[in-house]
């Protein structure tokens, strides 16, 4: 029975897919994205990857709707033609893409059976200072990696800022947002927002010996800023404004500290001692998710755009 | 009891496919945002019933997938408002929008 | 067949299946889209890896996550690129052949 | 602290702190970040010189638990020459793009990302992890598609989004490699791979990663972003783009092809990325001929000597491997990319403080330009003649090592097309230079101070420099060196 | 007992939620099909929910299904709420 609720979530899957891909008009085809996101996570869970299954839902069903609604939406007020002509069948570019698909297909049949190089993750894991393997994967392991994902983040903040017309450099970050006083999106960016931070700030909480932590919860308390500022009850900040950008780098700056403190107590590197390892990673998944949150929520809600109002 | 939560759940996205086949034809965006708003359903009804069989954690990404069920949809009215930033509601009675937002400091 | 398999061949197909959209999609969004498409059809595949043996492989699964912000923070800055660039040259595709212009 | 935790941590420091100031202070942090890496980087090549090749396990992790930064004679040859490039292109950018000429959205925007740049570059020079890799590059080209927008005109926009899809793809073609590369063999350390068991599925892997690679280097036929992405840019960021970012993904090619999977480098395979270094040259040559923009036609360039470094493959790789020439054509390579990052950025440097001063960089502007500055025109010249690879530039010590081994090998044809290449390249430089030296009587302009035109003087002199004294450097880059030959011809 | 107790009410959810996709696929206009969704999803998912919560062994999880089963509530009143004004501003204009 799981092997056919399987079959069945992979063929919508695939069928949402080909719908994003072949179906006319870009409206459609975010529509069927956002779908494909939901579909995923529950995909996620089957795959017994329930951290990723958390972020996920976060993520590709959440914040990349919003990002992909408004940039549509902006380009249908520039005024660009929704999309040029209808839309032909390539053979040639079919035929390779099946290739290529069919070469991964033949590399998971030709796979070796799986084998672990020494030593073990279950070695390492006693030491990690969590319970949670993937958190400590990510957080200790290889935290040199996650360190840098917390870079990209802010690169492509800053590569987004630099977009913004040199006229609008000093207003707010985003479109004004208004709704009627009272109304359904009011009350709703009301009620949302206390339930949501209670919940991403638990993810992070929780991150340590379960599905988890500054992704996972980051990304939830991005979708909840989003929220509230389209609701117009958060305000985006100006980026002349420097004294929130601390929030920005306050993540990657904490990590990066202690990283630099293992080297000057001469642990090495980004090392964390098993002895404080625990309390060491619980204060960088607070400062990483805070940094993630924001730096994620502000991506969606994109550089100023001037209001037609101000 | 395993089985019959997954033969509910193998139903539960045979519906949600069906519906999908509105949410190609349309015709109006309203109709592809309602069915959003449906697989967003569907998918938490499908990890709700997975909860039992796969751990109680899944309740977890239930709870995220609900919990922003409608930002998709605020997204859409608010980027098929006419400035980008609007709320449908407005204008619809004598009561002035309050604007609320930047432009009260700027 | 098994389950990962399933969720591999899956994976699979998706990698072709966006990178078809990839080369076909004149919309610069729809460009976008299918960069996304194609990332999570590698992260089912190697999700499907970390699965394929019994025990529980978390570095896959540390990987996907870093991959999935990696991919959100990429399609944010290309969003806004597409959306800037339209701004300029009121229009969302390139023409194929102006290159070097 | 340790010189390659400290090449890592002051950019990436850096970077973050010029975030969170604004105003002064930003540049300020950054230039102070940049002073403290360039001297980290030195630090870090006197103790690789003394001690050998430098390892770190990130986290005290051994792999493949954890992270393996490596720093070898490679990857100081190229964290030395990219601390070089930087502190020019941000000493350029102190009077370039400050904020009372570019306005303060370029002022803020330009510095983050420079350092992010570099982090990103010294990351992916020293990481031994193949996942780590990725991460390093897609860093790389967020920062780097920041860098060609930052300009804000829709043809940077454009060229900046034809950059994002060659990158991405590229990095999406990449990962897709690496995947299998982990289903197979459950690891990703470049140290651990080595010794794997082959798999059938290694070639499909290697054959990936190389595609996305090639695609991010901006091989031909994958080169159409690069001209008007490295043309369009402010010319600071230009210098970095040009002369640095194609390295980084060359870098991993290196790694993969002869310390990943040595066994899998077939020897068609070699050929056919010398045949596309050929088809580089010939395209980037030819489209440097044709230009009447100055910054065009040094983004060309960039091009075909890319070109230039897919020649060595078949020297070196596969079968050649054990061959006492692969040393040659090794050293020449490395050569190659120092002296070519060196030169490039001076002359995107130089060709923009002429800009800054007559507001165009069309061929036929380029009179008067030896007059009014001297030492600037002088540094293009130097520039031009390591490109062209003649003597005594690092260009020509490059080119004689790699068409030596090229003869010794009997591969002869690879060394006639770097003959050929050279004769191109002075073609497409003659008119530019042309141009540079010929009288005009134009206004006095206000030129910059000479301090300024010390800058990309000092590029250029150290192309140079690095042909005369190239017994140093040659010690340096056989250090860690993966294969055997290591004596040379 | 508590087996029987979601063998029904999970089928009963099922069943709304195959009667609000029938809905859906065959109504005739967008408000109808909006309270396809309002009507007959959201009571099939608190069947659902409901159904489940006899395997819950802790409290925690009930309490839970419950919480998920208001947000879900909440959304769907708000977006039917919205898209609907959103369509008839849409019609408006037509």
């Amino acid at each position: 029975m799981t092997l056919i609720f399987d079959a069945m979530l992979c063929a919508l899957t695939l069928g949402v897919a080909l719908a994003t891909v072949l179906g006319c008009g870009v409206f459609r085809t975010i529509v069927f994205f956002v779908v494909y996101g939901l579909l995923l996570s529950v995909a996620w869970v089957r795959l017994d990857a329930v951290d990723v299954a958390l972020a996920e839902a976060a993520i590709g069903a959440g914040l990349t709707g919003v990002l992909f609604l408004a940039a549509f939406g902006k380009l249908t007020r520039i005024g660009v033609e929704a999309e040029p002509s209808p839309k032909r069948f390539h053979l040639p570019a079919a035929l390779g893409c099946i290739g290529l698909s069919g070469a991964m297909a033949w590399a998971w049949f030709a796979l070796p059976e799986p084998h672990r190089p020494t030593p073990d993750l279950s070695d390492a894991l006693p030491r990690a200072g969590v319970e949670n393997p993937v958190t400590a994967v990510l957080l200790n392991f290889r935290a040199w990696d996650t360190l840098l994902e917390g870079t990209v983040l802010l690169a492509a903040l800053i590569g987004l800022w630099i977009l913004t017309r040199d006229e609008d450099w000093h207003h707010r970050l985003g479109r004004l947002q208004h709704v009627r006083s009272g109304g359904v999106m009011e009350s709703f960016g009301r009620l949302l927002p206390p339930v949501g931070t209670l919940v991403g700030v638990y993810l992070i909480y929780i991150g340590a010996d379960q599905p988890g932590g500054a992704f996972q919860g980051g990304t939830v308390l991005a979708a909840v800023g989003l929220i509230a500022a389209l609701a117009g009850l958060l305000r985006p900040p100006r980026i002349t404004e420097c004294s929130w950008r601390m929030a920005l780098v306050a993540g990657p700056l904490v990590f990066l500290g202690a990283g630099v403190a293992g080297e000057v107590f001469g642990v090495g590197f980004l090392t964390l001692p098993g002895s404080i390892a625990e309390g060491a990673i619980f204060i960088i998944e607070v400062a990483l998710g805070l940094s993630i949150a924001v730096t994620l929520a502000l991506l969606v809600i994109g550089p100023p755009e001037g209001g037609d109002s101000e | 009891m395993t089985a019959w939560l997954t033969l509910m759940a193998v139903g539960l996205l045979v519906s949600l496919g069906a519906a999908l086949v509105r949410v190609w034809h349309g015709p109006d965006r309203a109709d592809r945002m309602i069915g959003v708003q449906l697989a967003g359903t569907s998918g938490v009804a499908v990890l709700v019933l997975l909860a039992p069989v796969e751990g109680w954690v899944a309740l977890n990404v239930a709870l995220i997938l609900a919990l922003f069920a409608a930002l998709a949809a605020v997204g859409f009215v608010k980027s098929a408002s006419t400035d980008g930033g609007g709320d449908p509601e407005e204008g619809e009675d004598p009561v002035e929008p309050r604007p609320v937002g930047r432009n009260a400091d700027g | 067949m098994t389950s990962p398999t399933l969720y591999a061949l899956t994976g699979a197909a998706l990698i072709g299946i966006g990178f078809y959209g990839l080369i076909e999609a004149q919309h610069l969004l729809r460009r976008v889209i299918t960069f996304n498409l194609i990332g999570s059809g590698l992260f089912v595949f190697l999700g499907a890896v970390g699965a394929r043996n019994d025990g529980f492989d978390p570095i896959p699964q540390a990987l996907i996550i870093t991959g999935i912000v990696v991919a959100l923070s990429a399609s944010a800055l290309a969003v806004g690129l597409v959306v800037a660039h339209s701004r300029a040259s009121g229009r969302a595709t390139f023409p194929e052949e102006d290159e070097d212009a | 602290m340790s010189a390659l935790a400290a090449v890592l941590v002051l950019p990436l420091a850096g970077a973050l702190f010029a975030v969170a100031l604004s105003g002064r202070a930003t540049r300020i942090v950054a230039l102070a970040a940049s002073a403290g890496t360039l001297a980290a980087a030195l630090a870090l090549a006197a103790s690789v010189i003394s001690h050998g090749t430098l390892r770190l396990e990130v986290g005290g992790w051994a792999p493949p638990v954890g992270i393996v930064l490596e720093a070898d004679g490679l990857s100081i040859a190229m964290i030395v020459m990219t601390a070089f490039v930087m502190v020019a292109a941000s000493l350029s950018a102190c009077h370039m793009l400050a904020p009372e000429a570019a306005g303060p959205r370029v002022a803020f925007g330009f510095w983050p990302l420079m350092l992010l740049l570099w982090t990103a570059l010294n990351a992916v020079f020293l990481s031994r992890d193949l996942f780590n890799l990725y991460v390093g590059i897609e860093l790389l080209s967020l920062a780097a598609i920041g860098l060609v927008a930052l300009e804000g005109k829709a043809a940077a926009l454009s060229a900046a989004i034809r950059y994002m899809i060659f990158a991405l793809a590229g990095s999406l073609l990449y990962l897709a490699g690496l995947v299998l590369v982990y289903a197979a063999h459950g690891a990703l350390d470049i140290g651990l791979l080595a010794d794997r068991m082959p798999a059938e599925t290694d070639a499909l892997a290697l054959a990936l990663m190389t595609a996305g690679l090639m695609a991010k280097t901006a091989l031909f036929p994958f080169h159409v972003w690069l001209p008007p992405a490295h043309g369009g840019a402010a010319a600071p960021a230009s210098a970095m783009l040009s002369g640095l970012v194609p390295k980084a993904s060359f870098i991993i090619l290196l790694r993969l092809w002869f310390e990943v999977m040595p066994d899998r480098a077939a020897g068609e395979a070699l050929t056919l990325m010398a045949a596309l270094g050929i088809a580089a040259v010939v395209w980037g040559s030819v489209g440097a001929l044709v230009q009447i923009r100055m910054k065009l036609i040094v983004a060309y360039s960039t091009v075909a000597q890319i070109g230039y470094l897919f020649l060595f493959f078949p020297l070196a790789g596969g079968a050649s491997a054990e061959q006492p020439w692969a040393g040659g054509a090794w050293n020449g390579m490395v050569f190659f990319a120092v002296s070519h990052g060196l030169a490039k950025a001076a002359m995107f440097i130089a060709v923009g403080q002429w800009m800054s001063v007559r507001g165009s960089d069309r061929l036929d502007e380029m009179r008067g330009f030896a007059s009014a500055m001297p030492m600037t025109a002088f540094a293009f010249v130097l520039a031009s003649i390591t490109i062209v690879g003649l003597p005594p530039s690092g260009g020509f010590t490059a080119k004689y090592l790699i068409m030596t081994s090229a003869f010794a090998a009997g591969q002869w044809f690879w060394g006639l097309v770097m003959a050929g290449g050279g004769l191109l390249a002075a073609a497409y430089l003659y008119r530019p230079v042309a141009e540079i030296f010929a009288r005009a009587d134009i206004p006095a302009l206000p030129v910059p101070s000479r301090v300024w035109q010390v800058v990309p003087l000092f590029l250029a002199c150290a192309a140079v420099a690095l042909g005369i004294a190239s017994s140093a450097p040659f010690e340096l880059l056989t250090m860690g060196r993966p294969q055997a030959a290591e004596d040379g011809l | 007992m508590a087996d029987f107790a979601t063998y029904l009410f999970t089928g009963v959810g099922l069943f709304f939620f195959v009667a609000g996709s029938v809905g859906f696929l065959r109504f005739p206009d967008v408000f109808s099909r909006l309270h396809a969704l309002t009507k007959a999803d959201n009571l099939g998912l608190g069947f659902i929910t409901l159904g489940t919560a006899f395997q819950a062994e802790a409290w925690r999880d009930a309490a839970l299904l419950a919480l998920i089963w208001g947000l879900v509530l909440l959304a769907a009143g708000t977006v039917s709420q919205l898209i609907s004004r959103d369509a008839l501003r849409e019609r408006d204009e037509k």
